[in-house]
Order: C-alpha cells, then structure tokens, then sequence
C-alpha cells in the first residue's frame, strides 16, 4: 500500500511520541514521581502505530498493562496520561487507574487493563456494538494482547465468539518474545501464534513487529475485511521491548546481548527514517521538525503532571456507581 | 387484561390495583420483552436462549426458548440480532456484554445456572465492576445478568449454588434477589434501567410458583427491602426464597401467639439498612434466614449492621439460620436438611425468645 | 491393528452394558426413581470404550455431566453407579454426587464433572502426577469432553500447558454435532476441531466416533505416543447422542430425522455385530451370551439401588473436610 | 544458627525459644524449602517461579525467582521438576494442581497477585473445594495456593485485592492469613502437611517487614487464633495485615489509658470462634479491623458470630473498621484513606466507649 503524505507524517510523530513518551516516563518513575509500576512500551512503537493508522475516534481499542503505546497511537493526550501515571487530579482518570488503567473513552480508547487477557472480550463487545448499530458508524474494535495473553483462555474464547458472530475485530498480538522472563518459545506451544487463526475459521497473518509499513499494510487488509462485514482477523506482530518487563526489570538477567542488538538493528523509527529519506517521502527537515515538536511536548507533559494537584480525598467514595450512596462509605 | 384487583400484601396504595396472577417465569419472560421494546439498545445473549438453528436456513428454532424457558418466542419476535445464542463461553460473552455496555448497548446476560458465574468471574470482578471507578468516571456498565440459584430439584454440587453474598461483596455490583412474581417484574425493570452493572439472582424454587402482578409500568427501587408481615415480637429478615421460608414460619408461629415482622430484602447490594433498623426497634429481636452458606455471607452482614446500629433495640442475641458450610448434596433427604426450613426458622425463634 | 480376542470381548461387553445401563438409567428416571437430571450417553458407546480398552486402573480419566459411557468404560461397578443415580447410601459417592458426579479413584476415574470443560485440566494434572512419579507406572491422563466444552478457555489453556509440559495426555473429544441443543456447525467456528491440535504443538485426528475400531486404533497411537513420552494428542470423535441432551429434553425440536436416522443406521453396537461375525472374529453365540449376562447385570443393578437404604441425614455434614469439624454444621 | 532468643510475645512457652529476626520472605521461602526437602511430593508451580530459561541449554535461568522472589534459589536446587514454570493460564494450572492433588501429590501454587484467582475461580470453587464432600469423601485434595493481596503499594484497581472473605465464604476450601513471619513459617508449613485445600493470603505490605522467628519445626493449628496483646477495656480483631495495624492503634490507645485486647486471627476459614467469645466476656466491647471491603466480609462474619454468641456479654455497637464499598484507587494519598488505619480504629474505639 502506498501511505498518503500526512498518514506517513502521523505515523512517524506517533512513532517517535510514543518512544519519548516511555523515555521521559520512566525517567520519571526513576526519580519516584510515578506511584507505582510501570511498563514501558518502547521498542515496540510499530504495532500500535501501524494499527491505529487505520482507525477513527469511532473505532474501539482494547489494550493491556503495556498500554501508553496504544493510548498515544488512538490519540490520548500525553500530559493526561503523564499526569495520570503520576496519580494526579488532571490525570486521564482523575488518579484513580494510574499507569496499567489509562482509558479514553472520547478516543475509542477501552482502557488498559492490569488482568493479562481481560480486555480481548471487550473490545469484541465493541464490535458486536458496531455491528448491532449497523451502517451509522462502520466502526470495528481492535485488541491489543501480547504473546503472554495467548495462555489465557479467553483468547480463544473471544476468537471463537468473534468467528461465530462474525464481529468486526482485529486480534492484535504482540509478540515481543517474552511474558515477563518467561520466553514465549517455552510458554507458546506453537512457533506462530497466527497459525492458530485457521482452528477458528479466521486468516492469521504474520508480520514483522519491527517495521511500520508490514503492520500497516497488513492491518489495511484486517480492517477492510472487518468493515466489509467479512469478520475477524488475527496478526500476530513479532517485535521486541527494549526495557525490561516493568520500570525496575533487568533484561540481563533472561535475555542475551546478541539478542537485543540484533532487535535495535531492526529499530522501527530508525528504520522508518532511513526509508522514508532513502525513498525520499519525506525529508531530514520534517523529521527534525517532529522530533523538536515532540521534545517540547514532553516537557509540557511533565510540568503539567508535575504541577497538577493530587485528587481531593473525598474523591476516594466517588464513581463506584454511577449515583452516589453514602452507604459505600465503608465502615470507620 | 384485568383479572382481578390485588390479594397480596403489597402495601398500602396497591389495594386496588389492577392486575392478575401469574406465574414467576412468565412475568419474567414478558418483563425482558417489555424492555425490549421500551428500548432498542436492550438485547440478550447466552447459552441455547433460542435454542437450535435449522442447518439449511441458518434460522433460530427456538426450541429450548432458553434454560427454564425464560426468553421463550422472543427470537421470533426480536430476531438472532437481540436475542443472541452463544458458545459455551461465559468468560468471554460476559466480557463482550461489559464491552457493548461500555460503547452503548444495555446488554443482559442469562448465564443458566448461577454456579457458572464462576467462569466468567473475573470478566464480572475485574472489568464490569471496576471500569467506572477505575477510569475516574469516565463510563458507565448499563447491563444486567440473571442465573438460576438455590438447591431442591436434585441438580447437586455444582449446580445448586446461592453465593449471592460473593457478588453482594464486590464493590462497582448491584445484586437483586426477587421472590415473587411481583419483586422479579419491578426489580428485573429496574435493573435493566440501571446504569451499573446488575445481577438478578433467581431462585429455581421460585420459577413456577404464582403470586400476583399489578398491570401497569414499575419498578422497584434497587437497595430496597419490603414488609411481608407485620408483628411485634421479632423481626425475620429472609432473601431470595427464604422469604418465602419466613413467611411460612411466621404463620406456623402466629398459631403459638408469636408475632413476625417478615422483611424480605429484596436487594442485596446496595441493600436497606433502614428497614433492618426500624424493624428491630419495633420487634427488639431478629433472626435472619439465609440459603446460602454461612461464613462471610448476607446473614453474617445483616447481623452486623444490626449489631452496630441496632445494638441499643437489640433484647436478644442475633440469630442466623443458614444453610451448613458445605456443598449441596444430591439425595433428596440430605437435600432438604441442607435448605433451611420453617421449622429451622421456628425453632431458632423459639430458642432466641426463650420459649 | 489387531485386536485379541479377550479384549474384542471386552469392546462387545462395555458398550453393550452402557447402552443397556443407559436404557435402563432412564426408565428408572422416567419412574421418578433418579433423584435428578440425567444425561444419556447411548449411541457414544465408541469412544468411552475404544479409549478405555488401552487403559489399565492406573490410568486416569476426567469425564462430563453425561459420564455414564466414561464410568462404565473404566470399569466402574453398575450397581454403585445406578445406586448413586438413585441417591442412595450404597452409591458410589455415597448419594452424596448424583448421576453428574460418579467417580471411583479406585478404578482412576477422577469424575463426572458438571461444569463444562471443568475436568479437562483435572486429567491434565493427573498425567502430571504420572510424569512426576516416572516410572513406577507409566500412567496417562485422558479427557474426555464434549463439542460444546471445545467454546471453554479452559480446553484451550489445558492444551498449551500439558504441550509445553509435554505431559501423557489425551484430549479425547466426543463431538455429537450439539451442545445442549445447539449445533456444532454454530457454535463451533471450526469443521474440525482436531485442526486446533496443530496451533498446540500436537497431532490432532479426527476419527469416526460411531466406529470403535477407528477408536481403537487412533487411541491405540495417542496412548503409545503418551506413555513413550512424547507428549499429548487431541483425538477427535464424530458420534451422536440417541437421546436428548438431557433425560426429559425432545430432540425433535432441534434435530432432523434424517440426521438421526442416518447416525442409527452407524450404530456402533450393531456395525460391531456385523463385523465380527463377518469376519469370523465372534460367533453370535458369544454375542447372545454377553447380552444376556448384561440383561441380568442391570435387573441385578436395579434391584440393589431400589433396596439400599438412603444416607443417614447425619451424613450432610460428612466429608466437607478430611476432618469433622462441627464448625461446618451451620446456623440453626 | 541461633542468634537470639524470643523477645516477641509468642505467648506462654516461647519466651526461651531459640530463633532469629528474620524477614517476611526470607522464612517464606525457606519454609517452601523445608517442606520440599521433608516430603517429595510438594511441588509448586507458577508463573516465573524460576523465571527465564537459556534458549541454547533450555535450563531454567532464576531470574525473577518467583513473584517477590518467594522462591529465589529453589530451581537450583530442587529442578524444573518441582520447581515449574508454567504459561499465564491460572485456570489450567490450578486446575491441573486439583488433578495432581487428587492422583497423589502436593501441589503448591503460587498466583502471583491475588487478583489473579478470579480467572482460576471455578478451579477453585467447583473443583478444589467440593470433590471430596461430592464424591461422596472417597478423595482428598491436599493442595497449597499463596498469592500476595492487599493495597499500599500503588498498583491501583486490579492487584491490590483482599477479597479473602470469598474465599473464606467456599465450603471445603480452607484460608489463612499470616501477620508476621513467625505466623507465616507456621501457616504455611500448615496448610502444606494439611490433607484439604488450603489458601494462603499473604498481605504485600508484610512482605519485607522482619520478626521473630524460633528455629524448631512448628506449625500453627489451623482454625486458631493469638492474642498480640492483652488488656482490658475493648477487644481489637485484625487478620492479615491489620493485626499489625490494630496492635499500633492499642499503642496508641495505651497513652490514652485505654487498654485492648489484640486479637490476630490466623485463621479465616476455618476460625477461631472460641478466642473471640473468650475476650468478649473480658472487655465487653470490640472492634473489628479488616481492609477487605466491607459487605459480607469476615469483618461481619466475626460481628455476626459476636452478636450470636457473644451477645450477653457485649457493653456496646459491634463496630467495624474496613476499607470502603469501592475499587482499590490509584492515587497514594486515596489509596491510604481507603486502607484502615490505626487513626481510624482509634477513632472507632473512642466512639464505641463514648469517650
Ligand atoms: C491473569 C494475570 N496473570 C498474571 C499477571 C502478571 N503479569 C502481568 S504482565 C505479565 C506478562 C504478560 O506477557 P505478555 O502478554 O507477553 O505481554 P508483555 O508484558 O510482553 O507486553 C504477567 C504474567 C497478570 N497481570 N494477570
Ligand atoms: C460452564 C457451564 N456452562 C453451561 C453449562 C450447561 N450445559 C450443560 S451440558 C451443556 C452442553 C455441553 O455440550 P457438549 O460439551 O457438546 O457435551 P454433550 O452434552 O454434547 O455431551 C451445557 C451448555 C454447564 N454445565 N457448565
Ligand atoms: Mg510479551
Ligand atoms: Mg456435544
């Protein structure tokens, strides 16, 4: 697929914003400004990216415990999410989710979700929403879940329903080679997760996770099926974390040097850049111009976060129902 | 349509409402079309609630009509697109139903037997109850599930369960437990109407059992308990099927010059304090009849609340009856031993009374 | 494969006595003598009994709410099961499990099981127990279960986790085309389901169900390969239910008499017959006389449950735990 | 070996004991050890209980060694075989540890954070708890699962459960709470040598908290609770971590001249009714700290089973000191106001005396 100019653009900021969000996230976790754990998502930018290239605020999304990458490529608000991870007020969910619960539904964005394998089925209910609502939206729902997630049974439960409903959903496998330390050539009983598509009556395809342009061509392909009321789609994207499995995780400890060398010789922004100026789709000046747009906002991020005030505590009896009862109080 | 005005004690104002007597599983049926036709975001979905599909017209045959034939010929008139079979995936469609719910369809979910919650229960715990508050309020979770309960048609172990109180326990949940035909068309309305996440829990014994049912348009309030017998002498607080059980101990204790108030709670979460307290002012002594199992259970919290907020009315000591804490046993006879009977209920009023 | 004369007498006796118990079982239940729901297993006599015929009393099976055929299969005793059926004291478990829960740890039967797919990794389990233990015994593990249990996760799970632990398991699926009374061909997004066994690292054979020699066979190999080490298979039997899905459930309303006839004129008992007699492998006098000795066998069966006695009442609170505690009794 | 004797109020028997201070998970996993070594049989499996493994060698690398490194170091000596890693599938393997259980060995597995027993929940409730008393008691199920449960750690919603009083409600299934490492080498060399299943809730926040532990092999009966202090005025109940919050709030109390019995309950499922009663009966008064949330918690089991057979004895209100109705929220300053703290029991206790 040839990509239009501004997609090519977006694609790159998005890339990049989700690369330097993780950076500047974990630096910040570092100097305790997050309150709890985090799971940088750096490395594996192509997914999401070349996903959501494809996808409108109508669109649904299901992510994971890793879910900055997916809530920045569906078009969350970087300062909300920062301020967010650092428990505050202005934070995506008002402090309340933090890092593994970022939600946006105004962006279609389902939330991040702490419980491995938990979100697929939802954004399957997407799906069956859009379905049932019929021809007003033509919107699809798509499920982020890593290589781990395939373990747990509601993968193929979900797959299955999706097949026998004929839902408009994309199963979106990242496999970055490991769940936690477990590496998934122990924990995976198959070599290619999508070849398991076919038991459930679905094309599963296989891409390199690595590069942008084989995400976004073959999620062209998942999201026209899907559109055309042709049902699911399983790709299974194989690509890489770079840090470790949480903020404070030592890669050292379970993954050789070669093999993370041989990944950030495969670096998807690094890649993209050589291409896109090899080929010459864009220049040197509009990535700088990106790259510098992005820095600032990053700085923006943090000072937003950090200059937010924490939530009132009186917020701690809000939203467990939609109507207020005080007999939530607990009992003191 | 009318058959005859209001027998039953459901307080004042309904004296002389019109309606009819009908049994539980058909108020219940013509409540879930009801709501269907009041709003088209309202569909179900679960196992065999159709039933069958002919192999060359991929039609629905609706030939089980649903487990106990809850949405019988509501496939005929709502169509496969609302009234939704499914695999064997309770995990997975309870996840689709917080998932629809979350982007703007008010799903209801039959899981057939309540002890099957327990496949989907993370789906429930985790992301239908936890959504709103953990995304700061951003969503709500508009959908009902419903699942038959209770021991005493010989089902067994692990398809007897009324662990209602593990549901009651989650924060995010609402739990209802009707116990006539009149309670299950206001609350299973009310519940379809609500925008959380709401579990009607259903008792097998009360699937054909007959009660009356006003005509018109209501819903019952969620969180609130009702009177089904006024007395001075002691407060019996029952739920599901166990007001039934309280109501009958009631009668045979009225025949000993005993007189009950009988509370049936009606809801579980969020549940009625008030009605506990202002019984037990009046009554100054209570049992609690519950069928589910004892430890951390609504008994356990019922007494609590009395034990704290009662405690200055409270003449004699809090008494449950429950059934033991164990799984349900087949045979019939164990089987009945297992439930709690009127003549449990007596017998603990008795001791409680020191009579 | 040849099959030895003891054991073709073996394969003729089990699945006659579980059509006759099964016919019997539900007389009795129609006569209001079973305390609650059955589910009739005749017309899927192949598969319990061209399993079992590999298994020794150290082998382990895990079996569903229509565990009759599985009960009899490995041997459990018909006058302990109808006295179960019928809530006794004399039953198998005492009348304390019902027609959904026989078992016998005697005979490596771990249980009837009446959550779908609930047993599957039950089986898992003991062939760990068999791994771990080594060679004392050689012992598998096999699970039986149903088309309708293949929409559970925990199939799924089940499957990865005995492929990576390479456990002696076999996946032993009945497929009678309906779950309750939905069809497989709705339900199931897949024609066979042996096709998943690939995404699993393990063989998956689909095998006439109705015919206990292409059982025999195919569980001949999945057993060999079991106890060789080689890890799992998922065996896959096409079959049929005669009855309804459960004692009192009317097929007419959801199956056609063409299909039901078609599956009757493959009636595993009668091709048998033929068969052997054809071959010169059984005279129909050996036939005649195991028939007859199973006739008697069931008035025997009849006979013991309807004259023991029912639980002592005392006994509700038996066996909550290995020790009595009066702490279990409850609040009256 | 040993480095002192006891200075901690074990209670009467102990105060020569020889043993050492040692921390939470270091006499965790040394007693997963000791009980490896004595019986070869008990085995664990889990996620990343080794961790890693060399993609050339295929041996198990150590490198998490366990969530919270509960079982750093056993691979090495104990191999992949009793040492098993296993996928995410929580069902497939508690599953799998049941059938294990059940064909002669004694599995133990870890769930990582508590949370995570809703995806294993039918495993558990329909399987692990009920097969001996369905089976009519020709079987047993000794199996161990821990998990790490509790708030205060910034994990926010969906790892930072208490639910144990679920748990604790499942007939056939047993539940322990350790509060400190002596009880933790206790409980859990326990519920290994027990012959039922049994579920250790192991609170995140006692994770690296240091006590005293005696040297000998010992177990504590399970069903038994302790005093952690004693006195007269009020009786404080905690469980898990708020023992520990319960013992600050008698300190503080003390100043004020308020004097408590502190009662660590061990023991969930089954528990200890008798030490309850007893300390009722002393100090007339009682306040119950549980950081599970409220509603059919075991914070009301014990007020139930106080307002029954306590009753006579009880000067005032059973109160209860508990977590909100609500998710477990993100932020660190909401995330202490929804934990008990020794501020709020003081409270509780002030206003039950009326003082
Ligand atoms: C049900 C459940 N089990 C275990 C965990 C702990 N856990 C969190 S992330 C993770 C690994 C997930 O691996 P994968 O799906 O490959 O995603 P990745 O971390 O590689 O992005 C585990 C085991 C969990 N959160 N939920
Ligand atoms: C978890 C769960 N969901 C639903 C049911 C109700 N149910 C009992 S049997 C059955 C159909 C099972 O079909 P299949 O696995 O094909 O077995 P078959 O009845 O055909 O032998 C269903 C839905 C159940 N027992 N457990
Ligand atoms: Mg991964
Ligand atoms: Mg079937």
């Amino acid at each position: 697929m040839t990509i239009p100019k501004t997609k090519l653009k977006w694609i790159y900021e998005t890339m990049y914003r989700i690369r330097r969000f993780e950076e500047t996230m974990l630096e910040q976790t570092f100097k305790g400004n997050a309150m709890g754990v985090t799971h940088p998502s750096d490395g594996q930018e192509a997914p999401p990216t070349g996903i959501c290239a494809h996808l409108t605020n109508d669109d649904w999304i299901g992510s994971t415990h890793r879910g900055h990458g997916h809530c920045i490529a569906k078009g969350l608000d970087t300062s909300a999410m920062m301020a967010e991870i650092m428990g505050r007020s202005t934070g995506q969910c008002g402090g309340k989710g933090g890092s593994m619960h970022i939600a946006d539904f105004s962006k279609g964005m389902l939330g991040a979700n702490a419980i491995v394998g938990a979100s697929i089925p939802l954004a399957v209910g997407a799906a069956l929403t859009a379905k049932y609502k019929g021809d007003e939206t033509n919107s699809i729902g798509v499920s982020f879940f890593g290589d781990g997630a395939t373990s747990q049974g509601i993968l193929h439960e979900s797959m299955n329903l999706a097949s026998v409903w004929k839902l408009p959903v994309i199963f979106a496998c990242e496999n970055n080679g490991y769940a936690e330390a477990t590496p998934a050539w122990y924990a995976v009983s198959t070599e290619d997760i999508a070849s398991r598509a076919e038991g459930y009556g679905m094309p599963g395809i296989v891409v390199d996770g690595m590069d942008v342009f084989e995400v976004y061509d073959a999620a062209g392909e998942a999201v026209k099926r899907a559109r055309a009321g042709e049902g699911p789609t399983l790709i299974e994207m194989k690509t890489y974390r770079y840090h470790g499995h949480f903020h404070a995780d030592d890669t050292k400890k379970y993954r050789t040097d070669e093999e993370e060398k041989l990944f950030h010789q495969k670096d998807p922004i690094i890649n993209f850049e050589k291409r896109v100026i090899s080929q010459k789709l864009m220049t040197k000046t509009e990535l700088e111009s990106i790259k510098s747009e992005i820095e600032k906002e990053m700085l923006v991020a943090v000072e937003f976060a950090m200059n937010s005030p924490m939530p009132d505590i009186k917020d701690l009896y809000k939203d467990v129902y939609v109507e207020y009862s005080n007999s939530i109080e607990g009992l003191r | 349509m009318v058959e005859k005005t209001n027998t039953n004690p459901l307080g004042p104002g309904y004296e002389n409402v019109p309606g009819k007597e009908m049994r539980f599983r058909d108020i219940f049926r013509d409540t879930l079309r009801a709501e269907m036709i009041r709003d088209e975001n309202v569909f179900l979905m679960g196992e065999d609630i159709s039933g069958g599909f002919d192999k060359k017209t991929k039609e629905p045959l609706d030939a089980w009509g649903g487990p106990f034939a809850a949405t019988k010929g509501l496939v005929q008139e709502f169509g496969p697109k609302r009234i939704r079979d499914a695999p064997i995936s309770e995990a997975a469609f309870t996840g689709a139903a917080v998932g629809a719910a979350l982007t703007g369809l008010r799903p209801i979910v039959d899981l057939m037997y309540f002890d099957f919650v327990t496949v989907a229960y993370d789906q429930l715990l985790s992301n239908a109850a936890k959504s709103r508050y953990m995304f700061g309020g951003q969503t709500k979770v508009p959908m009902t599930l419903f699942a038959r309960s209770g021991a005493g048609t010989g089902h067994a172990a692990q398809h007897s369960e009324s662990f209602y109180s593990m549901l009651a326990h989650i924060p995010g949940l609402k739990v209802v437990v009707p116990s006539d035909p009149y309670s299950a068309k206001g609350l299973l309305a009310a519940s379809i109407r609500d925008d959380d996440p709401v579990f009607l829990v259903n008792d097998k014994k009360l699937i054909n059992l007959s009660g009356f049912v006003p005509d018109e348009d209501y819903t019952i309030e969620l969180g609130k308990g009702r009177y089904l017998r006024n007395g001075n002498d002691i407060t019996l607080v029952g739920m599901s099927y166990t007001s039934i059980v309280c109501k009958e101990a009631a009668e045979k204790l009225a025949a000993d010059g005993i007189s009950c108030d009988v509370i049936d709670m009606m809801s579980l979460s969020p549940f009625d304090e008030d009605i506990l307290i202002e019984s037990i002012k009046k009554t100054n002594n209570v049992v609690i009849v519950d069928e589910d199992t004892p430890r951390a259970s609504m008994a356990s919290e019922f007494a609590a609340v009395i034990a704290d907020k009662g405690f200055d009315y409270l003449d004699s000591p809090i008494r449950r009856v429950t059934s033991p804490h164990s799984p349900v046993p087949y045979n019939r006879d164990l089987e009945k031993a297992f439930m709690p009977q009127p003549e449990d209920v007596v017998y603990s009023v008795k001791q409680v009374l020191g009579l």
